[in-house]
């Protein structure tokens, strides 16, 4: 008998939202499943209503097996008994599902001391047994919420979890909102615990590549229902349904020329769960839909050695192992989709070689159209604590025409950079150029260079103001800057140039009748309206569903070639730089550490910290390389070189062999060009630029 | 927990919260509200003379108009409240003389200021503390029910007689208490004293008794309208955090309804409420004398109506000085207690 | 949509006010205490537009007073007579007048005051904002009635009198609502992307900040002239209105004066005092929804 | 108050409660000044003389007997040598040359009663019983001294008069009816019957002054029979009055008061330099517009409306009560109402109306009046209301400008019409000197003793005659000449002489003396007549057994609301316990 089996599971929300929609999976004792799929589909309600946490006047209908007892059936006293003893949650916000006013300890110990009938000293005990268990000391169960790190956080959710000694936990998206690096430290985790303990997972995320590299099994879900199961590498690898094909195309494989220039998306809008679409729910945005999608809805059946999936495609007796036709290589509005005619125009593959080819002559290039010389930002300390050095001594150049990417852990200063770029913080030291001509702090002049550079945020729900309209947000620059023309004109080809076509029809919408692609395509609207020459995106992208970036990003392409702009792209993330990015810029603490073109950078890494970025990226090659603690902090830069605190190559002897150990510990390093537009500034890659770098972190 | 950590690079020691950096930083918070504190106080002195000078006349003619009074007289009258400095030197010698507790003589009373105020102020306090006890408490018991069963008949009735009385005059309500419970109306005989604090001559038990008969009414009229504030916010503040993570985190333990109630949702909801609490506290001390005046409670609010009247302009600033400071305190109290109560305040 | 003659941006603009409009009162609607509100208020107001018709300055006459004082209810009188022997219900008609637009006034002076300071102290960080809400807090520690009543006394007896103390003592809170709104809107990204557009203080403050802002002041204005009426009561109770005008509070003290409270003439007294505790209640009441369906965050927690 | 009922009841004491208003100023009679305190130094100390509760003669009080001497200037005062101080000490001359000598010496000491000595050269005693007084000029009050006379053993030892206020310790010591045993600041003033009083020991044996911020709650805890007596400030209201009348047990005494509620009109105030200020209309100085302005109010309907009956017309300015002093009008001077008379008078003065009925002066300018008034008293506000609706008719306006506190606009001259009433003692010279323009200020910075700064030759002699004048007969004569002219010049007008009216529960006092004794009032004599004479009734005590039965009912009505909460807290935790979730 499974541990857990979910029969035909449907959950109702009051206001008549079908969050979940007649759900089968089964989990045997120690296996580990993963639950993937975009947000809003209904991950978060499965995994509540498998404790029966759903708040009050939900319907749910079905069966929950928890060994072989019903949760659904059972008395409160019963589910209570359950609850946290037999399977307990990894909730998805760390920060909020931890009480603020009570010590971390005693929350780990409250579930003992309900269901162990522990002492309280045997539960505080145990609760700094757990702790360590997690790999946080046991003083640490003193501490208030607020005092740990978000992944501190999470630590201690994951230590309260194994509180009871559940033989299921359930970890919904326990690493969104957290930094790469803290995500691959808290996936080890989990993977070493629940191997260790031979615990049953469920694991929820939207990122398919991190349930792959966790799990033995992957579901993906959408509008409610599991449209594909199987074993995980192969669904993430080799899906059997649009969905699920889409869904892994949008994580780009670093190193892979097809996914170069070429993000993949889905396009259309997460179904309604209030309106979920008859027939295949799927059907509106599926490349390949027949006719008889929007009426014959589509049950999971067999498509190959364990596995299933539910698309007519796959054949009935579940034959061939690829039974779904491939889509063209370009995505397309399928028959029904195109509700709001947001068809994606192909990228055109990115003239590569060429560009690449000038890239590699920097001294044939033309003069920058944007440059940062020793910019320096600094923040007064809060609490009259340190001073937070954000920027410390940035030099950067943008030439027309091109994109960079600017990438690096949360908190290292992209934000600030990009932001003094545009002249919104006023530098400490150093300064921006922008034609040539240093930027003017005077308002006058300011004004009229923020008609020329724009940019657009990470937040595309926050950037718009909600009670503007879509035509308001478009038009507010050309208000500002007293736009003479023909405005509804102009804001009707910005928005249809960000591909949001017939723009009339979005005039009058609020932000919050468009989806978060329409929203940041709006934000993007607004920027293009005062036809600027440089766009600085910070984290265009970070806040939206994997099917739908890609989109946004193709956009950014399209417009870099159809009106020669130029780009700034923050990013966290390495394959999003792979995808749309000329030359990449990696920034830690405040520097930027390594620079040049993304085909270098990104296959052939000469800094042991972007060696150990690209290591934890979830489908890396090799062994990766987790650097411990947290993100480092501005306020406290130490001397010497600035990552030599958390640096593998020091730790492991290797800079000690080559005699630059020394330097590390004393020395800033300077950025060094290591032959073309590659640089980096690490005493180690200085000595030893021939060799694969790779290879030096074992 | 060996496999985990095996690959991982040492990381620098994480800092373990750091108490006395913490304890130094309240100091220095708590310093801060303090002083504040002290800035307001001195601001309200100073525009508890300036506002009151503005009252036109010549507080001499006020004080003997009507009785004739010889020129010798007068200009004693003058000297002995210092009214012939010149206004500068009025100012200062207040301040000064403020600064070490004195704050003048009255001018009807012939009392120092501060006695007739020691005298009016434990009745006062009495009857506020005693009605902010009930109110504080019927509050946000109430509202926490109200929020728990939020939507429901009960919640209906209890905050919609909460939202009632509180929009009723709280003198309306005293008059009507006096004409039901105290004179009596039909078959309701007249229970309660119709005002005062207390008969007079009692001593011991017998004068606790007297007392506590003489404060249910006024006590009633003061619980009745400011219940209703405590409730409402108590109740929208547990609303908010009804939704919050950690409550299905606490379900999700196997935590009992009320034991999610008790330990986990009031003690974040009452945050909010901690500062209306006392801030209330300070108000209601300010805001009694319409309750004083209908029950003839004999205590600062009745005084501060009668020296305003005259206008006693030594008692009316040492008055106005006390209501103000009762709210300062109270507000810098609230301030000083709440990173007390939420670790994530202050430090 | 077929385009043909596109309606200009100003129309569209007109349109889709009417449209929040509508969907304003669609929330509103749902909203059981905010319509009863409504309605009482509607009541109201049509009451005391309508008095000159209804019960004309008459009623005010001491002179030509009708009946005999303190008369009790009957047929003539539906609410007895007020020591003069006018009619109360005339006065009570009459004084709605007066207590409504006090009430109004106050209110709108002290949301105003609120609304301003709050806006640019939240706007303009810096020694302005400190020094503003130096001055806000320190009228925030006042003691309101004492203030009010302190003012009321220097001035002289007049309605101005009245709706300027109650607009100067309560006006803090409102500058403090919405000075947090205002800090709130403030860090919202989309001012840092009209900042990057090259908005000015101006457009920052004028288009984005008062909008956002907007909801708030209009739910807080409903809420204070709830208190500005029970204030006005008060005052007048207090013997600080003008004698000569015919409100509920001075109603109140005339019941007072008369002796009404110890010699049972409770027509005298009951009325007035349920009209205030009912218009009080009925902006309470509508303040309130307003309030929630604007701000959706407040109550509608699941 | 069931607790102390019971308790007084245990040893057999019989006490009377008075509901009162006001609250103490000081209880140093060198300090009081407020009604409540002078009424209780009357019962705590004696004066050296009172006033016979039948027609207010002078009699007899710590003097026996007094004469003057030829030359009208030394008056020598018997000593009674029966009083007794309540510590033990005998009552003498000496205590009382002692008090006004410090009143003489002693600014602090004046504050008070500083007017009645100022006329004085020297006062000894040469025995114990024997007290002269040595006088500047003629003064025909000297039985008319209302100043206490306090034990100089035990006030020698006060440093500083003006902060001395005689309410730290208990019993204070004194000579009167009753001796002070207990006070709290706006709560209550305890007195205890002086056993050993010379006159006889009150009945009752203790007497407590109640402080009633509220009117209202005064009446109310006189129909429960917490207290005995209420006064009313200055009296009952009309409905007040006659919803007591139809309660059981109580009676309401509807007495001829002693007040007069009049019109003064500013006649341009000014200093005894001569010096003019204020800011008062000039047309008032007129006297065709004064009296055309009171013939335009309809005193009858004061006295119906506003005071419905408790109050009687007015005519001269002292009231009727005291007869030998009354006066009225004859025929030919009266102003009676006459608005149609009074609209042809304005007209005769040049103040002729304009197109929109307004009345214009001299300026050319619409008249329009302030009128002062007392923002505390409901019958100024009512009477204002009336005279803007009977002045209108005139073509006049009016703003009432009722404050708390009229002294300061008063003082100084700004406004134009201002109520005003005065309470007048047995002896009337208080308040005719109040029109003389002797009590003017000396500057416009100093206070006179003045009303409203008029200022007449013609009353000033006459004032200055009836002083000097001792046969009481001729005395009262010139006194009515003064009203006369007084009446003549306009600037008083006095509508109506309000009625005393207070109630005291017959349950708990059989009998009280009122002064005048055939029609006259129980609360504030010139003298300790009422409480002195108050006999209580023999049942006693009705309304205490309901007062208990008050506390005990109020007592279970607590209990159970507590039990009842308890039990529903009990239960819902227990339902909550099994609820969902
Ligand atoms: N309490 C609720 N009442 C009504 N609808 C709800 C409620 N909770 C969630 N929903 C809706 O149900 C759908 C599924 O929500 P759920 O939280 O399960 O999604 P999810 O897959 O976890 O998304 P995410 O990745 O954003 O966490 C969503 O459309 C959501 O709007
Ligand atoms: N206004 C500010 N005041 C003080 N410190 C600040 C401020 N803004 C940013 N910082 C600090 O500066 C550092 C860099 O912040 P920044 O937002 O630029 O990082 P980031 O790289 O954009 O991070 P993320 O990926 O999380 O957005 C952080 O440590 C942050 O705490
Ligand atoms: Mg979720
Ligand atoms: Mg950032």
């Amino acid at each position: 008998m499974s541990l857990l089996d979910v029969r035909n599971l449907e959950v109702t929300y009051a206001d008549g939202s079908a969050a979940v929609r007649g759900v089968d999976v089964s989990l045997e004792a120690g296996g580990k499943l993963g639950i993937a799929g975009e947000s809003g589909c209904g991950k978060s309600t499965l995994a509540l209503a498998l404790l029966r946490l759903l708040p009050a006047g939900t319907r749910v209908g079905g069966e929950i097996l928890l060994d072989g007892e019903d949760v659904l059936a059972m008395k409160w006293g019963r589910v209570r008994a359950v609850r946290w003893a037999g399977a307990s949650i990894v909730f998805q916000g760390a920060m909020h599902s931890l009480n603020a006013v009570h010590r971390v300890g005693d929350q780990i110990a409250e579930p003992i001391l309900l269901h162990r009938k522990a002492t309280a000293a045997g539960a505080r005990t145990r609760a700094g047994e757990l702790l360590e268990q997690v790999g946080l000391p046991a003083a640490h169960a003193r501490a208030y919420p607020h005092e740990l790190s978000g992944g501190q956080r999470q630590r201690v959710m994951i230590a309260m979890a194994l509180a009871c000694d559940p033989r299921l936990i359930i970890a919904d998206e326990p690493t969104t909102a957290l930094d790469v690096m803290i995500q691959a430290q808290i996936l080890r985790l989990i993977a070493g615990l629940v191997t260790e303990q031979d615990l049953a997972l469920v694991m929820i995320s939207h990122d398919l590549s991190v349930l792959a590299d966790t799990c033995d099994r992957l579901a993906v879900m959408y509008a409610g229902r599991i449209v594909e199961e199987g074993p995980a590498r192969q669904v993430f690898d080799d899906s059997r349904h649009p969905y699920g094909k889409a869904l892994s195309g949008a994580f780009p494989r670093i190193g892979d020329p097809a996914s170069r220039f070429a993000p993949r998306g889905l396009p259309g809008d997460p179904p309604d769960p209030a309106a979920v679409p008859t027939g295949c729910a799927f059907h509106p945005r599926c490349p390949v839909a027949l006719e008889s999608c929007s009426v014959d809805d589509q049950r999971l059946r067999e498509a190959g050695a364990g596995r299933r999936a539910a698309c007519v495609h796959v054949p009935e007796a579940a034959a061939s192992p690829s039974a779904v036709p491939e889509p063209e290589a370009s995505p397309h509005p399928g028959p029904g989709a195109g509700t709001d005619g947001a068809g994606i125009p192909v990228p055109g593959p990115a003239p590569s070689s060429d560009a690449t080819g000038a890239l590699g002559k920097p001294a044939s290039a033309p003069p920058p159209l944007l440059s940062a010389e020793g910019l320096h930002v600094s923040f007064p300390g809060r609490h009259g604590g340190d001073t937070a050095r954000a920027v410390d001594g940035v030099d950067l150049d943008l030439r027309a025409g091109e994109i960079v990417a600017l990438v690096g852990e949360s908190g290292c200063g992209k934000t600030t950079l990009a932001r003094s770029l545009l002249g919104l913080l006023p530098p400490t030291a150093g300064r921006v150029t922008f034609d040539g001509r240093p930027l003017d702090y005077s308002s006058g002049a300011l004004r009229t260079y923020r008609k020329r550079v724009q940019l657009v945020l990470q937040d595309p729900s926050g950037s718009l103001n909600p009670r503007h309209t879509v035509y308001d947000a478009v038009a507010e620059g050309l208000r500002i800057h007293r736009y003479g023309g023909d405005e509804r004109a102009a804001v009707a080809e910005a928005l249809s140039r960000a591909g949001l076509r017939p723009a009339e029809r979005f005039f009058q919408r609020y932000p919050h009748e468009l989806s978060g692609g329409q929203r940041q395509r709006v934000v993007i609207a607004g920027a293009l309206v005062l036809e600027p020459k440089l766009l600085v995106a910070d984290e265009p992208v970070a806040s939206l569903d994997a099917s739908v970036r890609g989109e946004i990003l193709a956009l950014l392409l399209r417009l870099r070639d159809e009106l020669d702009l130029s780009a700034l792209v923050v990013t966290h993330d390495l394959g999003l730089a792979w995808n749309i990015a000329d030359r990449v810029a990696v920034m830690y603490l405040g520097r930027i550490v390594e620079t040049g073109s993304v085909e270098q950078v990104l296959s052939a890494p000469r800094h042991p910290y972007t060696q150990a970025l690209l290591s934890v990226l979830p489908d890396a090659p090799g062994e990766p390389v987790v650097l411990a603690g947290e993100p480092p902090d501005p306020s406290r830069i130490s001397a010497g070189c600035r990552f030599h605190a958390r640096c593998p190559v020091l730790a492991s002897g290797e800079a000690e062999r080559a005699g630059v150990a020394d330097a590390c510990l004393t020395r800033d390093p300077e950025i060094l060009g290591g032959g073309g537009e590659e640089q980096a500034a690490c005493h180690y890659a200085a000595t030893s630029s021939t060799s694969n770098p790779s290879e030096l972190i074992r | 927990m060996s496999s985990v950590q095996q690959a991982v690079v040492p990381a620098p020691a994480a800092a373990a919260p750091r108490r006395t950096a913490k304890g130094w930083a309240y100091l220095r918070y708590g310093a801060g509200k303090v002083g504040g504190a002290v800035i307001s106080l001195l601001a309200v002195l100073v525009t508890g003379f300036f506002l009151f000078r503005l009252i036109p006349g010549d507080p001499v003619k006020t004080m003997t108009g009507g009785r004739p009074v010889s020129a010798g007289q007068l200009a004693a009258y003058r000297r002995e409240f210092g009214l012939d400095l010149p206004m500068w030197q009025q100012f200062t010698d207040y301040c000064g003389k403020a600064l070490t507790g004195d704050l003048g003589t009255s001018y009807q009373f012939r009392a120092p200021v501060l006695d007739k105020i020691a005298e009016a102020l434990p009745n006062t306090l009495l009857l506020t503390g005693t009605a902010f006890v009930l109110y504080t408490a019927l509050g946000i018991v109430l509202g926490t029910r109200a929020a728990w069963r939020h939507d429901r008949l009960g919640d209906r009735l209890s905050t919609g007689l909460a939202l009632t009385l509180y929009s009723v005059p709280s003198f309306w309500l005293g008059l009507l208490l006096i004409i039901v419970f105290s004179v009596g109306v039909g078959p309701i005989p007249g229970l309660f004293p119709t005002g005062g604090m207390e008969s007079g001559g009692e001593e011991g038990f017998a004068y606790v008794l007297d007392v506590a008969h003489h404060l249910v009414l006024p006590v009633i009229t003061l619980v009745a309208v400011e219940y209703g504030q405590t409730l409402l916010v108590t109740r929208s503040a547990l609303l908010d955090e009804m939704a919050s993570d950690y409550l299905t985190t606490a379900r999700a333990k196997g935590l009992r309804d009320d034991l999610v109630r008790r330990r986990h949702a009031v003690p974040n909801a009452l945050l909010p409420t901690v500062t209306l609490i006392f801030v209330n506290l300070g108000r209601t001390v300010a805001g009694v004398i319409l309750v004083e005046t209908v029950f003839s409670w004999p205590g600062l609010g009745g005084l501060f109506y009668q020296a305003l009247s005259v206008p006693d302009l030594p008692l009316v600033q040492g008055l106005f000085f006390v209501f103000a400071t009762a709210v300062i305190v109270m507000n810098t109290l609230a301030d000083l207690v709440y990173p007390l109560l939420d670790p994530r305040v202050g430090r | 949509m077929t385009t043909t003659t596109p309606p200009g941006p100003r129309a569209l603009a007109w349109r889709r006010r009417g449209h929040s409009a509508a969907r304003f009162w669609k929330q509103y609607r749902t909203r059981r205490a905010g319509v009863l509100g409504l309605a009482v208020l509607v009541l109201f107001g049509l009451i005391a537009l309508t008095a000159p018709l209804t019960v004309g300055s008459d009623v005010q006459s001491v002179t030509e007073a009708p009946g005999q004082p303190l008369e009790s209810p009957s047929g003539q009188f539906p609410l007895g007579t007020d020591r003069f022997g006018r009619g109360l219900l005339g006065l009570l008609i009459w004084g709605a007048r007066v207590s409504l637009l006090v009430g109004l006034l106050a209110a709108v002076l002290s949301v105003s005051i609120g609304a301003v300071i709050g806006i640019t102290a939240g706007h303009f960080r810096g020694r302005y904002a400190t020094v503003m809400m130096r001055v806000t807090d320190w009228f925030l520690v006042m003691p309101t009635l004492v203030l009010a009543i302190a003012l009321a006394t220097v001035m002289s007896r007049s309605l101005g009198t009245i709706i300027l103390a109650i607009g100067v003592t309560t006006w803090p809170t409102t500058a403090r609502l919405v000075r947090a709104q205002t800090l709130a809107v403030e860090s919202r990204p989309y001012i840092e992307r009209a900042k990057a557009l090259g908005g000015g203080h101006w457009h920052i403050m004028s288009r984005h900040v008062l909008p956002n802002v907007m909801p708030l002041v209009l739910a807080q204005t409903t809420l204070v002239i709830s208190s500005a009426i029970l204030a006005e009561a008060t005052l007048a109770f207090l013997g600080l209105g003008d004698p000569t005008v015919i409100s509920w509070g001075g109603l109140l003290q005339d019941a007072r004066e008369a002796g009404a409270v110890s010699s049972g003439d409770w027509w005298y007294l009951v009325p007035p005092g349920i009209a205030i505790a009912v218009v009080a209640l009925a902006f309470t009441l509508c303040g309130r929804a307003v309030e929630a369906v604007l701000n959706p965050r407040l109550g509608v927690a699941r | 108050d069931p607790a102390p009922r019971q308790a007084a009841a245990a040893d057999g004491a019989k006490v009377l409660t008075v509901a009162v208003a006001q609250s103490v100023d000081s209880l140093s009679p060198f300090l009081a000044s407020r009604l409540l305190s002078t009424s209780v130094h009357r019962l705590m100390y004696e004066y050296l003389t009172n006033y016979d509760p039948k027609d207010s003669r002078a009699i007899p009080g710590l003097a026996t007997k007094w004469e003057s001497s030829p030359d009208k200037l030394t008056w020598a005062y018997t000593i009674r040598s029966n009083s007794k101080w309540s510590d033990g000490q005998q009552a003498t001359a000496e205590d009382a040359a002692w008090t006004f000598n410090k009143m003489m010496t002693d600014e602090g000491a004046a504050t008070a009663n500083g007017s009645f000595v100022s006329n004085f050269e020297k006062v000894t005693a040469p025995s114990p019983t024997e007290l002269v007084v040595r006088l500047k000029k003629p003064q025909a009050t000297m039985t008319a001294l209302d100043v206490p006379i306090v034990p100089k053993h035990v006030w020698e030892k006060v440093r500083d008069f003006s902060k001395f206020n005689n309410d730290k310790s208990f019993p204070v010591v004194g000579n009167g009816p009753f001796v002070l045993t207990g006070y709290k600041a706006d709560s209550y003033v305890r007195l205890k019957a002086n056993k050993s009083f010379w006159r006889g020991s009150p009945k009752f044996d203790e007497l407590v002054f109640r402080y009633y911020k509220d009117q209202d709650a005064a009446v109310a805890a006189l129909r429960k029979g917490e207290v005995s007596f209420v006064a009313g400030s200055p009296s009952l209201t009309p409905a007040q009055a006659s919803a007591l009348k139809n309660a059981d047990d109580i009676k309401v005494n509807d007495a001829p008061g002693r007040r007069f509620y009049a019109l003064a009109t500013n006649p341009g105030a000014r200093a005894r330099n001569g010096q003019k200020f204020g800011d008062g209309d000039p047309s008032l100085l007129d006297e065709r517009v004064r009296h055309a302005l009171f013939m335009a109010v309809d005193r009858e309907t004061i006295i119906d409306k506003v005071f419905q009956g408790h109050a009687v017309q007015g005519e001269g300015y002292i009231p009727p009560r005291f007869s030998p002093y009354f006066w009225k009008p004859s025929a030919g001077q009266e102003l009676a109402y006459d608005p149609a008379k009074a609209a042809q008078l304005l007209d005769q003065a040049g103040y002729r109306t304009n197109s929109a009925g307004k009345r214009l002066g001299k300026d050319g300018k619409p008249i329009s009046y302030r009128v002062l008034c007392h923002a505390t008293d409901p019958n100024d506000k009512a009477v204002g209301q009336y005279l803007q609706e009977w002045w209108s008719k005139l073509g006049i306006g009016v703003t009432l400008d009722c404050l708390d506190n009229v002294s300061d606009p008063w003082l100084a001259g700004t406004y134009d019409l201002a109520f005003d009433g005065w309470s007048v003692n047995p002896d009337p010279d208080f308040v005719l000197s109040i029109h003389t323009c002797a009590a003017l200020p000396a500057t416009p910075k100093d206070v006179g003793a003045t009303d409203n700064f008029i200022c007449d030759k013609r009353y000033d002699e006459l004032y200055a005659r009836q002083l000097a004048e001792y046969d009481p007969v001729k005395r009262a004569a010139i006194v009515k000449q003064a009203e006369s002219r007084l009446y003549d010049l306009g600037y008083m007008n006095v509508m109506a002489y309000p009625n005393a009216v207070e109630a005291y529960r017959t349950d708990q006092i059989k009998s009280i003396q009122t002064m005048p004794s055939a029609a006259g009032n129980i609360y504030g004599q010139d003298g300790y007549w009422s409480w002195w004479s108050a006999v209580p009734a023999d049942s006693g005590g009705s309304s205490d057994s309901s007062s208990s039965t008050g506390v005990v009912i109020g007592g279970i009505v607590a209990a159970v609301v507590l039990v009842g909460a308890g039990v529903f807290f009990v239960m819902r935790r227990r339902a909550g316990a099994d609820d969902r979730e």
